[in-house]
Formats: structure tokens, sequence, C-alpha cells
């Protein structure tokens, strides 16, 4: 496929892995770096895009971009071993060569977010494409109202970045709540689901932004508790996932009714998929 | 009362006293096609129809049916029928015992109206009245299901000839070169598009082997060399267990012979082992120990 | 003279300690057998004989326990099913016989190994390269062949035209 | 009206199967297929609907998209090879639009699938008009016609002992500019036309989404994929890298894409393994509305072209015109 400049957008570009670091079980953190050379540059991004990420000889697959552009020129990649090509790149070791395809999607829309109070409810390895949003604010944590994060995960071992707690929950007019399904010896955090999180933290709809991601069944309780709360579908941003091909908005895997998650998402808000959010459960 | 009331009739009675709470049968569609009709209620019944046009092997939907696994459009969960009632063939039925013997499921949830049959035409589901009969029902002597808990219409007192397998001994009798052009060539037209396997009441695997996502056993290109590994492969896999009902080369949409294979192999282990898939409710004797003769030294 | 590819199955309880014994017996073996140690010939499961002939083998020979000597009891039994069929439908499919055998050697029958692979191999010679594997488009062979086939479902509601 | 005789056109035939691929339909033991032909004998002049569209030709059923060679830590990633020449003759209206319903897709909708387009721009598209409608044609109800030009680069229609022929773009014109034309008086005879009703509006099947009777639908659905893989405009496909022989100390892959279908049970699961489309009802939903509704929202046209294979090939049939119907006379 070629972009207007010629580029074949199902053509990876090559890129090496700089660190591949265990974030939790069989979850790690992969860095990116694209290799020198006569290749283009891996173009600016912004919170909510995702790329692909290929093995080589075993495949690619779409994952949220984690980092932003604005902290480095390291892509990163929060990755949960699950099926074939997770567990070709969780093989990598460091300096291995892989192939990166995008920025693919579309963004939160950062800048309609500004001023405004903001809920960001991350299930499992769903809180990865939540994280630059998270960056975003705590480096212009003055163009922001307060924010409010709800992190959720099935087990301690399985929450996600957890060295980033302390200095997210240090920022000024920021929270921190914690929850897992099944607690361990260590835990000394809220035990039950991401919805009895969201009822004991009870979050004022007013002027306020709410962003989830994670798995399926998380994202429709929590989206019908927020809309009991008196978020109108306006305020509710969810990202969506789908096991796509291309990201290109060809391949017909990703679609959800006349929506693809790839090209018209994956953020998307209440008030355009809310009808289908059935179907997609 | 005609063999469709009769029919009619009897899925009523069992839907209406609740002794089943689904009806697999046939029914006329647009263009006076037949095709399956499945029906929960007992008003439901008198679009069930039975003639030479019912080629279609229903037990296909027995294991979905059985398995919750319908075809539900929205999130809530629909309880699977207890108990399917299911309009049936000879050679259909035959199919019954083969996922009996498999564990599918038990006789207990199916009740199966066994149609005395007298073959099915070609062309069938959409035959012209004066067709001939199929050329695997020409090759058929079974007349009365051997799985039934109610038989419907006469069976014939005498039996015709059944003539042998012109096609199979055609094939067989060809030169292994021409056999292997002529199977290429067959294999070439396929798309992967598993009519067959979908057809197929005993290719009920969750996942496939030949679409495992790891591409070991065979790569996904739809390309000759995959096709026929396929083919060969299912053809396999139905050894001792294929009755012979030929759903997949009905269904086929690029005309390939499967049945054929099929047929090679349900031959091969009859004479190997004496075994027709599905007469009684046992498994294929493929997937066994050998027997004592057999495993002397 | 052609030197056939050939994918030895060898179980590793009995004949691949078989082709260990040949070994140290000095006997001579035809090189052409590529060894693949399963741990019985129960596992060698007749996708991948199919595999081994898609990707270029010229002939594929499975050597297990003696019936009676499986080291899982049964496993030899299932090879002893499996294999036979396999065989049929190769042939069916225009596969010259001789390309795939099945036979049973102990560990100690290190004789008998070098037998069986020498005659595996000395059939193969005469037949020549395997013409089964397929490197792009199969040639399209019009099935010009008396048989009546399966009409394709999709023609029969076409336009009679033009 | 310009015509050509049938000796002249198979001889032109005969010219441009010598000089690039020519696609025609030909007549193989169970059917006709588009296939390549060598000569204008070849070409199966009294053939109905071919068994598959000639999407296959543009959107081959599987295809490499790159070739990936890793030697130690390096990796080489090699494209695949671009198209050739060819020329599509006999195409029926239906299966031409077809071909105009994927270049939405794959060319009018940035970004360009490279692949598609270098070979559609490789291929000229030479109808034949039908002179009537098959048993389950329903092109008139997607506003085709039997004998529609409007997606050909020529259309040639049958007069007996000579053609009517029609250069519809500037490279048909450039194909037939040499042919020995002969300027006739009268007009082509229209095709017989049939008006077939049932099909109902994009809003109709919209409103349809949470009618009872998809469930019912499904319940029959075998959930193959044939009905895809016989449409001219069904395009969905699975990306995969294969191994591939290597010499020693070397790993080389390719990338392959192939054919596949929202009809099979797993193709929507998600990477957490959850499956939003398990039912085959909401698959064949899915299916129909994409035709008349989702896909005219991404790139413009219905993707229904009414060549009516589906209709036959459907091996429970599931008849799309009966569907819609039903939920039709719903809506009013």
């Amino acid at each position: 496929m070629s972009t207007a400049d010629g580029a074949d957008p199902m053509y990876p570009l090559l890129g090496r892995l700089v660190s591949s670091r265990d974030m939790g079980r069989e979850i790690k953190l992969l860095g990116v770096k694209l290799l020198n050379g006569t290749q283009p540059r891996f173009p600016a991004y912004a919170p909510g895009q995702f790329a692909f990420l290929s093995a080589f000889g075993i495949g690619e697959a779409p994952f949220g971009l984690a980092s932003t552009t604005e902290r480095g020129e390291v892509l990163e990649f929060a990755v949960q071993r699950l099926g074939s090509v997770t567990t070709g790149l969780h093989e990598l070791a460091e300096g291995d060569a892989l192939g990166v395809r995008g920025p693919l999607g579309n963004t939160f829309p950062m800048e309609a977010f500004q001023h405004k109070n903001l809920l960001v409810l991350g299930g499992g390895i769903g809180g990865a494409p939540l994280r630059p949003v998270i960056h975003s604010v705590l480096d212009h944590r003055q163009d922001y109202g307060q924010l409010t994060i709800l992190w959720a995960a099935r087990h301690p071992s399985l929450l996600i970045f957890r060295d980033e707690y302390e200095s997210w929950r240090a920022a000024p007019h920021t929270e921190l709540h914690l929850t897992v399904d099944e607690a361990d010896a260590a835990w000394d955090h809220h035990v039950g689901l991401m919805t009895d999180l969201v009822r004991q933290v009870a979050p004022s709809a007013a002027n306020t932004v709410a962003i989830t991601c994670g798995p399926p069944i998380m994202i429709y309780h929590v989206d019908k508790l927020l809309s009991e709360l008196g978020f109108a579908p306006e305020q509710r941003y969810v990202t969506l996932e789908a096991r796509m091909h291309c990201g290109l908005g060809k391949c017909g895997r990703c679609n959800m009714g006349e929506l693809l998650v790839c090209r018209d998402g994956p953020v998307f808000s209440m008030a355009q998929v809310g009808n289908f959010l059935e179907s997609y459960l | 009362m005609s063999i469709s009331e009769a029919m009619q009739s009897a899925a009523r009675d069992v839907l209406a006293s609740g002794q089943v709470q689904r009806v697999i049968g046939y029914e006329t569609g647009p263009h006076g096609r037949v095709r399956p009709a499945i029906i929960d209620r007992p008003e439901e019944a008198e679009r069930l129809v039975w003639s030479a046009d019912c080629t279609h092997n229903l037990t296909v939907y027995l294991h979905r049916a059985l398995n919750g696994e319908n075809g539900r459009a929205s999130r809530e969960a629909v309880a699977p029928p207890a108990r399917v009632a299911i309009v049936v063939k000879p050679c259909d039925s035959r199919a019954i015992n083969v996922l009996l013997a498999e564990h599918q499921f038990s006789r207990e949830q199916v009740f199966a109206i066994g149609m005395a049959c007298e073959g099915m035409r070609q062309g069938a589901p959409a035959s012209a009245p004066e067709a001939t009969l199929q050329a695997r029902c020409l090759r058929c002597r079974e007349r009365v299901p051997v799985v039934h808990d109610v038989l419907l219409g006469e069976p014939p007192s005498a039996l015709p000839e059944a003539l042998p397998d012109e096609a199979l001994a055609h094939v067989r009798d060809l030169p292994p070169a021409e056999r292997a052009a002529f199977w290429l060539s067959q294999f070439d037209r396929c798309i992967r598009c598993y009519a067959c396997r979908q057809a197929c009441p005993m290719c009920n695997c969750p996942t496939c082997l030949f679409e495992q996502e790891d591409a070991l056993w065979v790569g996904m290109r739809i390309a000759p060399s995959e096709k026929r590994t396929f083919h060969l492969g299912r053809a396999l896999h139905l050894a001792g267990r294929c009755v012979g009902c030929n759903e997949c080369e009905r269904v086929c949409p690029m005309g390939i012979p499967i049945g054929l294979l099929n047929r090679h192999l349900a031959e091969t282990v009859e004479s190997l082992y004496g075994h027709r898939a599905g007469m009684q409710p046992v498994l294929s004797p493929v997937t066994g120990m050998l027997s004592a003769e057999e495993s002397a030294p | 003279m052609y030197e056939p590819k050939v994918i030895g199955f060898l179980c590793t309880w009995c004949s691949y300690t078989g082709a260990d014994s040949a070994g140290t017996s000095r006997l001579k073996t035809p090189w052409n057998l590529r060894a693949v140690r399963v741990p019985c010939s129960g596992r060698v499961a007749p996708e991948l004989i199919l595999r081994a002939f898609d990707q270029g083998a010229d002939g594929v020979l499975v050597l297990g326990c003696h019936i009676g000597e499986c080291h899982y009891d049964s496993g030899n039994h299932r090879a002893a099913k499996r294999i036979p069929l396999l065989l049929s439908i190769l042939e069916f499919a225009g596969m010259q016989p001789e390309r795939l055998r099945l036979d049973w050697v102990s560990a100690s029958e290190g004789d008998r190994y070098a037998r069986i692979v020498s005659e595996f191999v000395d059939a193969l010679r005469p037949l020549g390269p395997n013409t089964w594997r397929i490197n792009g488009a199969a040639p399209r062979a019009d099935a010009a062949i008396g048989m009546p086939l399966p009409a394709a479902s999709g023609l029969s509601g076409g336009a009679p035209c033009p | 009206m310009k015509t050509l005789s049938r000796e002249n056109l198979n001889l032109w035939l005969d010219g441009l199967a010598a000089q690039h691929a020519l696609i025609a339909p030909h007549l193989e033991a169970p059917g006709v297929f588009y296939r390549p032909v060598q000569r204008a004998q070849e070409i199966a002049w009294e053939a109905g609907r071919p068994v598959l569209p000639a999407k296959e030709f543009l959107f081959p059923p599987s295809e490499r998209l790159l070739k990936v060679e890793k030697r130690g830590p390096d990796v080489r990633l090699e494209a695949s090879p671009s198209a050739a020449p060819q020329v599509i003759f006999g195409l029926r209206p239906c299966d031409a639009r077809g071909i105009r319903v994927l270049d939405t897709a794959f060319v009018d909708t940035p970004p360009i699938d490279s692949r598609y387009a270098s070979r559609r721009e490789n291929t000229l598209l030479v109808g034949l008009a039908c002179r009537s409608m098959g048993a389950s044609c329903f092109c008139t109800a997607v506003g085709l016609a039997p004998d529609d030009p409007r997606d050909m680069d020529v259309m040639f229609s049958d007069r007996g002992a000579t053609l009517a022929v029609q250069a519809l773009t500037p490279r048909g014109e450039a194909l037939i500019a040499n042919l020995p034309l002969v300027e006739e008086l009268g007009e082509v005879e229209p095709a017989s036309r049939r008006e077939v009703g049932g099909l109902p509006t994009a809003e109709a099947w919209k409103e349809s989404y949470s009618d009872a009777r998809w469930a019912k639908h499904g319940e029959r659905c075998l959930s193959c994929r044939l009905c895809a893989y016989v449409c001219p405009t069904c395009r969905c496909y699975d990306v995969r890298d294969e191994a591939l022989p290597s010499p020693p100390g070397e790993a080389h892959f390719e990338r392959l894409r192939a054919w596949d279908s929202c009809m099979r049970e797993g193709y929507r699961l998600t990477a957490g393994g959850h499956n939003p489309r398990a039912a085959s009802g909401s698959r064949l939903r899915n299916r129909l509305l994409c035709k008349f509704v989702y896909y005219p929202h991404q790139y413009g046209p219905a993707a229904c072209t009414g060549c009516g294979r589906c209709l036959d090939a459907c091996p429970v049939n599931l008849d799309l015109l009966e569907i819609g119907g039903a939920l039709q006379e719903a809506a009013q």
C-alpha cells in the first residue's frame, strides 16, 4: 500500500528492541528505537494512537502506544503474553530487530479535555493506552483540572506501571485509586471489581470526562455505572481493541457496525458507539 | 394423510407435549428450494415438508443446538433446548450413532423422526420432479434409519439391486500419474471456503486442525499444496466416521468430487476392519487398538 | 542415479537406538535418511507426513517398536491403524505407494534397521524425484477424464447469456 | 453503432492473448470460470454467469506482502513484485461493478493498497452484455442492468454474426483503436430486464439491527465462508507470517495475506479471547448490513452487485432477497 508520498504502510519500519522490562506477570514494557539510516522517522504521535509490532517470522499485532512523543524517541509498548505474536515479542532480546508500523488510528481529543477534570479508568493491560493521557496531563498539569486515576487488575501481579504510581500520586490535583479482584498478602488497597471502586470513589460528572479502557465486560459495566452517575455519552470515552490486520481501514476485521476501530477509532465517545457496545460485548 | 402431514403431526405432538423444545426438519424456501427448518413452536409445524429433495443432513445442527451454540444475535444467553427432535434419513441416522459414540450428546437428548427413504433426486434441494436418483442413493440399500423413535413412511418390501461405485472404480483404475493430475486439478479449484467442513456433522472440532493459527500443519495460502493437504487430511479424519451423506460434495461451490475421497477410505476401513460407520453407536476402529489377531507377531 | 531425500520418524525408545546400534556395529546404512526423533510412532500424526511430502520429501519412513513392546503400551497400535490409511489415501491421490513405509525395529535390531532403510532407499531410487511438491500454481489440467463430476453449485442459476 | 465481425473479434483476442494475460469465461469440467486463456477458441461464449466473480485477478485468494530474511541479528525485508498487464474479456456487468466496488476501498480511500492498485492499473475490463437475466440474478434491484456498460473500459454486445463495440474510457479507446470496426445503422437491442423486488432500503437494513429474525436465520447458517468467497465485493483478509525454506544460518519468512470472511466463527475475536460476534446470527447480520450500510458508509457504494451467486450457492438457502424482503415489510 502506498500513502501520498509513496511509502507502503503495510511495509514495516525496522526497529531495535532497546529495553524489555518485566512489569507484571507475563507483561513486559518494550522500548523500541527505529534503526537509523535511510528510513523515514516514526512520525509524531498523540495519546490514543496505536502501532503494529512485527515479531518477524511469527506475525504482526496492534498495540497501543504507551509512550508520548514529548518524553523521547523511544516507543514504548506494554505487551502481555497471550498468543504467538506476543510470545515472540517477549522472547526478543535487547538489540533484536523487530518491525513497527504506525502510528495509526485517531487520538484522544486532548485539547477538548483542557480545563476539565479527567477520570481515567484502566483495567489490566487496558491501562497501556491510557498512560500517554496520564503523562500528557502530568507534563502540562496547569492545563487540566483534577486527574482521578482508577487502576484495576485481576491480581496485584497484573497491575502495570507500578513504579510510576508514586510520581502520579505526587502530582498536584491527582489521585490514584487501586483495586484488584483478588489480593495477595502484601496488598493494602481496595479489593473488588472496578465498578466497586467507581462506586466508592463516586466521581462527580460536573465538568468531567471519563476515559475507560479494559476488557469488554469491564467497559460495559463501568460505562453503565458512569451513565448512572450522570456522565452524558459525550463525557464518556473508551478506547477499544480488535485483532485487526491492516490498521488502515482495509482488511475489514475490526468493524463495529459502520465504524472501523482502526480508522474511526480506537478512541470513541459513547455518543458514537453507545448503540454498538452491546454487540461488542 | 400424506407423509409431509404425518411428519408435521409428529413434530406438532412432540413440541406440544413438551417432549422436545425444538424440531429440526425441512421446509420449502423461495423458488421451491427445500432447506433446513428449525422450529420451536407447535404452530410452526405446518411449514415442514418431506420430499425427494430433502437431501441435507440435518444432524449437523444437533451438536450446535444441544450445546447452546444457537443463532442468537444479542447478548442474552439462551438456554439450550434439553431435547431436540430431528428428521433423519437412513444415512443421517448413522451420523447420530457416530456422534453418540463420540459423546457429543446423549441418546435421551434426541428424538429421531425416522423417514423410510427411497432416495434423493439429483439436483436436490431443487430437483426437477422427473430427475433420477442421486448416485449415492442408487448405491444405497438402507431404507430404514438405524436410529429412530418414530418411523414414518412404508419401507419397500423388496430392495432394488445396489449399483456399484463406477466413479470410484474409474479413479482407482487410472495410472498413478493421471490420478495425481486429476486430483490436483480438482483441488486447484478449491477456494477454502470450508463449506464441506461446516456442512459435515462429524467436523465438529472447536478449532479445525487445518486452521490453527500457528500454521504448523498447513499454511494459510489458498494454493494447491495447502488445499490438497486440507482435503486429504480431512478425509483421513473422517475415516471410519463418514456415513456417506455426501453433504461435503453437494455444498461445494466448485464442484470438487470430495465424496470420492471419503468413499475410498470408507471402503478401505470396511475391508480392513469390517466396520461401517454409524451402523451401531461404536467408535471408529481407526482410533482404537489393534485386535488380538492383528497384533499377533 | 537419483538420490532420494528421506525423512525417517524414529521412535526414541526403539528404532532411534536401533539406528545407533547399526552405527556401532558399523553397518552400512544409506545417508539419504534424515532422522527425526519422536517419542513414539503413535506421535507421528498423518499430518506430519503430509507436511514432509509437501516440503519435498521423496520418501517417509516411520519406525516404531514391535507390537506389544510400545513404551506407552498402545502408541504403535495407533500408528499401525493410521499410517496404512494415510498410505491408502495418498495412493488414491496419485502418490507411488513405495514412498511411505511403516515398520518396527527394536533397540537391539541394528541389522534390521540397516536392512529396512536400505530396502526403502533402494525402492525409491528408480522412482526419481517426488513430483508431489507443488511450487506456485498447479498445472491446470482440465479434468478431461471420463467421469461425471458434480456441477458447481454456483452455476445453477446463471443467466443464459450472452 | 460500431460493430466488429466475430471473425475479427477472434483474431483480435488471439492477438491480445499473445501480448497480455487474457482472462475470459472458460468451461472447466464442473462449470464456467474466468480463467487465463491462450486462444479465443477456449472462451465459453454461451455460458451463463461464471461460478466465481473475477475478483481473484485483482485481489488474489492469497498473496505475499513481503519477504523477511533473518541473518543473525540482521533483518532484510523484500517487497513483492508488481503486477503484469491483463485483459479481462467477457466480464459480466455485475462482476465489473464488483471490481469498481473493490476500487473504492483499496484505491479511492487512502491509503492506497499498492498491490491491488498495481493490478488494477494493469487491468482492462472488457465486458460482454448479458442478453437476459438468470433465475437468481437481481442486478436490476441494485441499479444495474444486464447490459450495463458503465463500469467497463470496453463493452461488447453480441448480435449474432457481429458484435456491437463501445469504448467507455480513454484506455478502452486505445485498446480498440486499431480494430476494423464497421459503422452500422441502428441501435443495440437492449437486454431483457426483469424487475426484482424485495431489497430493502439502506434505512430499513439499518433499522433491522435488533430484529429478532436474525437469530432465526443464524440458526440455519453453517458459518462457512461460501457466500463471501463467491461474492464479487467481499474483501476481508487475514495476514500471517509463514516460514519459507531457508539456507543454513538464515531464517526466511513471508508475510501473507489471504481471503477471510466475517462469517467465520473466530473472525472478530479480540486479543483477550472475547468474541463479540460469537453467534452465527450476529455474523450473518454483520455481513448483510456491511453490504448495504457499513460499506457504503466507509467507502461509498453499496457492496452488492445483484449477481445472485450467494443465493444459488448457499448450502442452506439463506436468501438475501427473502431476508431483506421480510425486513422491508416489517419496516413499512
